[in-house]
């Protein structure tokens, strides 16, 4: 993959296949601790995303702004606002150059999970998304030295453990919260999809 | 799943269709993004309400759009908030000029979607109060949760703030009397099934035929605790004593009680869960000043019920009374 | 069988106490035998409209007892007809000394029932009439059968024969408008599931997960033909079709257009339903000119739903628009 | 059994007894051509009956139409009003009687069949209790020389044959006619508790 504008619309086109077929899993997921609608909504935005791709824009910020407010704008519940903050962010801090480094793939990921935090206030351990994000964005950082594939590849397999780690967890913000105890032995359908995104971007970057 | 539908994603869009043909003298529809909104919107000097959320909880809030309740509501696709957009559309169609009131049911989600719109709103200039009901018991509301969720109080607080909006209340005095609702309201419900979600197909969870979940919300997520099932009478206390211990409610206060269905329970059922409820209420000595009981925040075809019972003042039954002409509530109109 | 019940055999009673406490203001409750009736009855000199059948099927009809709709609601167990005894006291209480109106749905037992009633009111020197509704074009009408059942065009009828007598109709007057009504309303009824009667405790029969039951009654009764299930707009064609078909309706009529619930179906799917109705009849050149969408002639928690069209005229449409003030319908009052 | 009013009233009382054991397969026939509540409907209107046995009357007549005027305040449905009208009209025929005879029966069967008939408008064949009542009433006058016994028996013989009989007809009465082709194949509710009471009265006066 190329690092400029149209490696990133690739990378989202692939994210956006990786969605619809993990789409019934994210909605399982969901329904066991929340509400089950978080694969459908990732879909219906990821859908739309894709329509939006094809002039997305120059730069590898300028795409994400448009996949931000996409998702913004189609998404809705917890995740729509969190994704299309995360984008946005990351989208701020890539601002116009016009390709991807190591570096500034990591800045965009920490920018992406500042925002997040921002919005949502959950914390490692509230078995959220940022149980995923929040360990890919160390392991992008130790890998900042190495390329974009390797920066993501650390990020995708961070998340993922971060994904697995939320399993006993009990949920302490969003709608798994209201389960309580109950919360604990499934893992958080967010985590998962930041996981699933990130090994997308990931493969798509090798 | 056996569903009156063509496909799971224009379930919403198609029944939008259907309320705004239905109710033509009282609200209109604009699609994309959606919106229900006055028939005669903007009213112009009034603070306009506008709420929202996901489908699935009709007439919540589509069917409460009208002359002395909301402006307009948002609904998101089922169970799912809505997005900043279509709240910022909703805003700027019935913004009358006298600021917007935003009424948000306490979800992560809902709340993220609402606060984004509302700060583009602020951004253009516009005065936009946010109001967050969390009136479900059944949830702990700590710093280390989301925190309570608005259920049924949702639908008392938009007649009587709507009611006051109409009556002529400022922004600030719009703002105040919700927040007033919002400490005064407790709700608690129980689910006897499970509903299904169009675009899921099965179940949200599984009952067993002598199991019930309480402590229920209404997106179909699971409640609290499983317990076997009970005569109403037991089932109306479980769910009344918790919410009498949380505020407290005491002898002596004056309270509306609104007995709700969940959706697919029968009204014969609701209206005996209901006498069981006045007269529990009536032995602590707390007079029922007014009632609500029906399905109007519902979680699709579940069968269930919630209590909810706010503590009143002349105040709030002033505006409750209050004409309203909504395709759910209407009286005086 | 989960219901929100204490024992089958009081559940008509503790409801009705339940109706009573929630609706103090519009209706009173007398048990042995158990009638509804308006609170502020007799109302003197008015003719006095009456109506019954089984439980089961709330709001009908006890939710429809108020200003400008019924004087008196015979409820009758879960699906059973109403006594004679119930039908004579509720005649007693509300007769206002214009002559009473009894609105009976056409079953054996309910005609029956209110026929005896009528002898023995008759037999006392009162002018009581009796209307028999048998709207629903399912059922074979011959001699050899018990011809039509009464379903959804039961609400409206009451609806607008009691905005006439409210409006000064004599008996006479009352009564040959409920026969033009009655002569104009056709419905048509699908089961996606069955209900349960308490005193059953299982399902009244039993459908496929991919099955449903055209031609349902409100009792629980199986319908005509299992059909595999179908898109709503194919559905809503196969109810609407035979209804138009039969009176017939044809392109230039002016009708009532009536989407009811059977309980348990979400109000996302029946506005959905709805919207399909509206464009069909467009389609033929049939103007819907008022409509009423929601549970109003239940079987229960079935799920499904019905659909009523009446050809109206001016003067129909005068007595709908009038004011009502009922637990279920309420405008204008 | 005597065939004076205590004799009737306990008749009436072993029918209550009949109609509550039967319950549940009454309860069930009528599900599946019917609304399910024939078995409970009665059983309603029996166990009221029981509450006002005691000071029921010293004649047989005046016994019944205690019976005839708490089934009809009680039963609803349509079994209400026709069984009703069947015990007024077999009060109405045994008048002031102190005693029941083989004859009298014969003549308050006959009158309780056409109660039926003029209220229902049935005609054997309709799938009602008309076909259990109807032939039921033909064997009574067969052994109309014979004693009372002799006479129930004999009814409830021929209505127990005439409820079987209802199994292969289509209705044309009554909610099951709604059904049409598919009443084919069941019992007549109305037809079966016809039989049931005529048998406890003739197990009664053995
Ligand atoms: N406050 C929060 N901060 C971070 N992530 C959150 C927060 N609340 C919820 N989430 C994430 O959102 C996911 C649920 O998304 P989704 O199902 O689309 O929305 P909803 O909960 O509104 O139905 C959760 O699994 C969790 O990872
Ligand atoms: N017109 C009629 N004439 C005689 N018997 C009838 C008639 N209609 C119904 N029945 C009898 O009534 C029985 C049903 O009684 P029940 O279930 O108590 O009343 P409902 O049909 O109102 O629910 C039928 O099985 C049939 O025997
Ligand atoms: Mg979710
Ligand atoms: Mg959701
Ligand atoms: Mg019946
Ligand atoms: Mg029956």
């Amino acid at each position: 993959m190329s690092c400029d504008a149209a490696g990133v619309v690739a990378a989202l086109r692939s994210a956006a296949e990786v969605v619809e077929a993990h789409r019934d899993e994210l909605v399982t997921l969901d329904r066991e601790i929340g509400d089950g609608d978080h694969g459908e909504n990732l879909k219906r935005g990821f859908t739309a995303v894709l329509s939006k791709l094809d002039n997305a824009g120059d730069t590898p910020g300028a795409v994400l702004k448009v996949v931000a407010s996409t998702l913004i704008s189609t998404v809705g519940g917890a995740a729509g606002p969190l994704y299309g903050t995360a984008f946005l962010r990351a989208a701020a801090k890539l601002g116009t150059e016009p390709e991807l480094t190591a570096s500034s793939v990591v800045d965009a990921l920490a920018a992406a999970l500042e925002g997040v935090v921002a919005r949502g206030k959950a914390e490692v351990g509230d078995k959220t998304m940022v149980d995923a994000l929040t360990p890919a964005v160390a392991a992008a950082r130790d890998a900042a030295g190495s390329s974009v594939a390797e920066v993501l590849r650390a990020a995708a397999d961070a998340a993922g453990k971060g994904a697995e780690d939320t399993v006993p967890l009990v949920a302490r913000k969003g709608r798994a919260s209201y389960l309580g105890e109950r919360s604990a032995g499934h893992m958080d359908p967010g985590a998962r999809s930041t996981a699933l995104l990130l090994r997308a971007f990931a493969d798509a970057a090798s | 799943m056996k569903k009156i539908i063509n496909d799971p994603s224009t379930v919403v869009t198609e029944s939008l269709r259907g309320l705004a043909a239905a109710h033509g003298d009282i609200l209109k529809v604009r699609t994309e993004p959606a919106v229900v909104y006055r028939a005669d919107a903007p009213a112009s000097g009034k603070v306009a309400i506008v709420s929202g959320g996901g489908s699935g909880h009709e007439p919540m809030h589509g069917g409460f759009v009208g002359l002395g309740m909301l402006d307009a509501a948002c609904p998101g696709a089922v169970f799912t908030s809505p997005t900043p957009d279509q709240v910022q559309a909703a805003i700027e169609h019935v913004n009358g000029g006298a600021g917007v009131l935003l009424v948000v049911k306490n979800y992560t989600g809902d709340v993220l979607n609402f606060e984004t719109a509302a700060e583009f709103a602020a951004a253009e200039g516009l005065d936009v109060r946010t109001v967050v009901i969390d009136d479900d018991v059944a949830v702990k509301d700590s710093l280390y949760t989301a925190g309570r969720r608005g259920v049924g109080g949702t639908a008392l607080l938009e007649k009587i703030v709507g009611g006051a909006a109409e009556g002529g209340y400022s922004l600030d005095e719009c703002e105040a009397l919700a927040r007033r609702v919002i400490g005064s309201v407790r709700s608690m419900g129980v689910a006897l099934t499970a509903c299904t979600v169009p675009h899921i197909g099965e179940p949200s969870f599984v009952l067993e035929d002598d199991e019930i979940e309480i402590g229920i919300g209404i997106h179909g997520e699971p409640g609290r605790r499983r317990v076997p099932h009970q005569p109403a009478e037991q089932l109306v206390q479980t769910l009344l004593e918790p919410i009498l211990d949380d505020l407290p409610f005491s002898s002596g206060d004056r309270v509306l009680l609104f007995t709700n269905s969940m959706g697919g329970t029968p009204l014969v059922e609701l209206y005996l869960a209901h006498g069981i409820a006045e007269r529990l209420l009536a032995d602590r000595g707390i007079t029922v000043e007014r009632r609500l009981v029906g399905p109007y925040v519902t979680s699709l075809e579940m069968q269930g019920m919630s209590l909810t019972v706010l503590k009143v003042d002349d105040e709030m039954l002033r505006w409750w009374d209050a004409p309203v002409r909504t395709a759910a509530l209407r009286w005086g109109a």
